[in-house]
């Protein structure tokens, strides 16, 4: 999964919640995170996330703590393993800025109450985040949960209203990098600056900046739950999705420039002469007889993916037939206009080899 | 909005008394839900005139939890209470005590748990977290242990008071004890034993409710006591019952006797 | 070596009538186990004179499992019955279900099931699997339903039945249904209602137990009545259901009553 050029992450639908708000909490470099459940939770997403940081380039090793609960646990109640694993970790050298606690499945079955332990009155903030293992749902709810809880460590109200602030960047996804800096690229015709990742490669202090941007950009739309949490609470507008496919890119700069009083034309105009000019480097797949496969059954159709097929299929004059290459589907959907570069490039990869083997 | 909970050993009369306590509670004019607790859903039968409502885990498990409503899992029987039953599996297999956690959850989404008391009626035995829910921070703040003179019974209710006083440490939790009601077996000098008991447990007899036979009549009968013989004695005992809850604000965090004061108490009762 | 176990409604009589039956086995000459399945671990506390036993979960929570030997788990009580109790977390935390699972696995690998008779006492409410335990394959093949005529219990009895039924479809599983026990509130009618309810789910009544007031003069004394009143007339009506179960080779496999059945039972037994 994490060395595939086109991240393919079916464990996002299935999976345990656990992965979902690791993704997000290992993102806070000064604070720790507490597994509460059996050592095996832990090991299996530790190792998880250590593969595929590694397969990102990235080595810094997140702090994970589990609560290590055995059979004794289970019987007697792990509340009490439980405090005494957030005391080690306070006391635990580097100090976590702050810590968050995980449950699994099995403490609440057992109906442990993971949030009283946390509410003890701690020196450091101790966030509960009631992930439930898989009882709570699966990796996306995980990572919404994840979000809505970090989100606390917020100060209250707005303040300055600068900048923008990213929610929920894939950070388990091999092109979170660059389609942050496409991100970058788009607001800089409109002289937007990102004011805060939400949650990448940051810290608790930072994290406290959450409610002072002038609007939010949720990853996705599966996020709105939290866009609007974060508009209740810090009166912060959001657009729901990073730009997806050519006419979206042109869609997100409009709407950018809304929310922020802006003229968006020139930018606008600039941009669509960058994507014709983009577009004419792959004027070679014109004619080509193409189909669409999906990824894998276990994941949905996505409709802004279908979208870009559309408008892409009409830009380059590409024939989709039951018959044609199969080409790669635009899963995630591309962000922005260096995304569908990075999506065309793949394709001409598959029509040049599939086209040699078939003629 | 009042919660209480009523917790004892199976089979001292929790369901039997919730029933009666809520129909006489709903009489004065309050607007009472009712929550049994128990896979064994038989916490409202009485004030449904004996028909069994769907259960919460029922109807997740039938119909998924994505479009259920209040109206579908909150049903209204004698006197205007409003009941719901958890519900569970069949004796012996999967896990009651999740069945507990989830239902809380559902009713927590749905925000179902309002009205002006809320009375929670749980099984005996407290097996696991899950039948603690109603003892957990943001529900019931007032518990009361049900218990007769007898000796079992009011070993199960100093293990529940040990169960409050823990609970009670947390730094949020508002559980307190509210008092102890004597369903009594009729033995003699019971209510004098039960209020000592009370009493050694920083807690104090709120009720006692003679054992009467109209109680089996009114069951044979499906009805509360309230609905079969409003004009009886046993009916007069649970409106009682009713207006010293409602009016109750004293509530005190337990001191559970230990093992050796435990059979003090026990010998020291031996009137007998 | 025969393995019963009793189930019913909590706070019906469960723990008394195994103490005193397998008090009154013991008396005829027989090795007698008996296994407390309740994390309130009362089951054995009159045949052990009050004093209660380091249950089973404590022992391995203390010590670990690996250097557990026969001698720490069983203790002899009155009249040579060896007692073991599985003990459980305090009410509300953890899984007693679990702890069950967890002391049957310890006892069976230092081999200490074994005895002429070994008697399960099962908590009141089966929540779980964990509870069914002593149902499972290999352990109790006669389970014993223990009700009173008050319907509650007639309906938990039933409900447990209904475990049974299923259990004995499985293919190694040999539980069966051994009678039903009426231990009684001395309500008028209450034999023949019990007995007529055990025809009906396909067995039959094994033994009345008169409710007297001696059992709970033995357990202030902390003593079976065996011990306590060993002349008594009750004593005699224990020492009867021992040669009975003793003896009982009739099993079946039970035809629980739906909720239709239940109501027209409850309807018909209003001879009241
Ligand atoms: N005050 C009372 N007088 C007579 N019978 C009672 C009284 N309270 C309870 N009972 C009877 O006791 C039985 C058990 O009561 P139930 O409410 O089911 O107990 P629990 O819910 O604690 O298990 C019922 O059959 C009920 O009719
Ligand atoms: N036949 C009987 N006569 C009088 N009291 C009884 C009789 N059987 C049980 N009891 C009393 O009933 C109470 C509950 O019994 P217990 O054995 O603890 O029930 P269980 O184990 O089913 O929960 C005890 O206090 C006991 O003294
Ligand atoms: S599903 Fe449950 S047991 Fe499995 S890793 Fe997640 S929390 Fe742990
Ligand atoms: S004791 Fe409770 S948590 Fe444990 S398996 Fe049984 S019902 Fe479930
Ligand atoms: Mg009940
Ligand atoms: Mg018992």
């Amino acid at each position: 999964m994490n060395s595939m050029p086109s991240p393919s992450n079916p464990s996002r639908y299935e999976g345990c919640t656990l992965t979902g708000a690791l993704a997000v909490v290992t993102q806070v470099r000064d604070a720790a995170c507490i597994i509460h459940g059996p050592a095996g939770c832990t090991h299996h997403n530790f190792s998880l996330l250590h593969a595929t940081l590694l397969g990102n380039d990235t080595a810094a090793i997140p702090r994970l703590i589990s609560t290590r609960l055995g059979e004794n646990e289970i019987i007697f109640g792990g509340e009490d393993a439980l405090e005494r694993c957030i005391a080690r970790v306070h006391e635990a050298p580097p100090a976590p800025a702050a810590i968050f606690v995980l449950s699994t499945c099995i403490v609440e079955t057992i109906g442990d109450d993971t949030a009283a332990v946390c509410a003890r009155g701690w020196e450091t903030p101790v966030i509960p985040i009631r992930t439930s293992g898989f009882l709570g749902g699966v990796f996306q709810t995980g990572f919404v949960g994840a979000l809505l809880a970090a989100g606390t460590l917020a100060e209250q109200g707005s303040g300055q209203r600068e900048g923008v602030t990213l929610i929920g960047e894939k950070n388990l996804e091999y092109d979170v990098d660059e389609n942050y800096a496409e991100v970058v690229r788009l607001l800089a015709y409109l002289d937007l600056a990102v004011n805060l990742r939400f949650v990448r490669d940051t810290d608790t202090a930072a994290l406290s900046r959450l409610g002072t941007g002038a609007f939010n950009i949720l990853r996705e739309p599966a996020l709105r739950e939290v866009g609007e949490a974060l508009h209740r609470r810090h009166g912060t507008p959001f657009i729901d999705s990073f730009p997806v496919g050519l006419a979206g890119t042109l869609r997100f700069l409009r709407e950018a420039g809304k929310l922020t009083g802006r003229d968006t034309r020139d930018a606008v105009r600039e941009e669509e002469a960058y994507q014709e000019e983009m577009l004419a480097a792959f004027a070679d797949l014109a004619g080509a007889r193409v189909r669409f496969d999906r990824l894998s059954p276990l994941l949905e159709e996505d409709a802004a993916a279908g979208e870009v097929v559309a408008e892409l299929a009409a830009a380059l004059d590409l024939r989709v037939a039951q018959d044609g290459i199969p080409l790669p589907p635009p899963y995630p959907a591309p962000v922005g206009t260096a995304g569908v570069r990075r999506l065309l490039h793949r394709w001409r990869r598959a029509i040049r080899t599939n086209g040699r083997r078939s003629f | 909005m009042k919660q209480i909970a009523l917790y004892g050993k199976g089979g001292i009369g929790k369901s039997t008394t919730s029933a009666n306590l809520s129909a006489a509670l709903a009489e004065s004019g309050l607007d009472i839900l009712q929550i049994g607790c128990d896979p064994k859903h038989d916490s409202t039968r009485m004030l449904m005139h004996g028909s069994r409502i769907p259960t919460v885990l029922d109807l997740i498990r039938e119909q998924g939890d994505k479009n259920l409503t209040v109206d579908d899992v909150v049903h209204q029987g004698f006197s205007g209470v409003r009941c719901v039953e958890a519900g569970g599996p069949e004796p012996g297999i999967g896990c009651a005590g999740r069945g507990i956690i989830a239902t809380f959850q559902l009713l927590e989404r749905l925000s179902a748990l309002d009205g002006d008391v809320i009375v929670y009626d749980v099984l005996g035995d407290v097996v696991c977290g899950g039948f603690a829910m109603p003892m957990r921070e943001g529900y019931a703040q007032e518990v009361y242990l049900v218990t007769s003179g007898e000796l079992m019974s009011i070993y199960a209710a100093n293990n529940i008071a040990k169960a409050i006083t823990r609970l009670s440490k947390r730094v949020r939790s508002n559980c307190r004890l509210g008092g102890v009601i004597c369903n009594a077996k009729n033995i003699e000098g019971e209510r004098e034993l039960v209020a000592e008991f009370a009493k050694r447990i920083n807690s104090s007899l709120i009720a006692y409710i003679p054992r009467d036979r109209v109680v089996q009549l009114a069951e044979v009968h499906k009805q509360t006591v309230l609905e079969y013989a409003p004009d009886s004695e046993q009916a007069a005992v649970y409106r009682r019952l009713a207006d010293e809850l409602a009016r109750n604000t004293r509530t005190s965090i337990p001191t559970p006797l230990d093992d050796d004061e435990l059979d003090a108490f026990a010998l020291e009762s031996i009137q007998v």
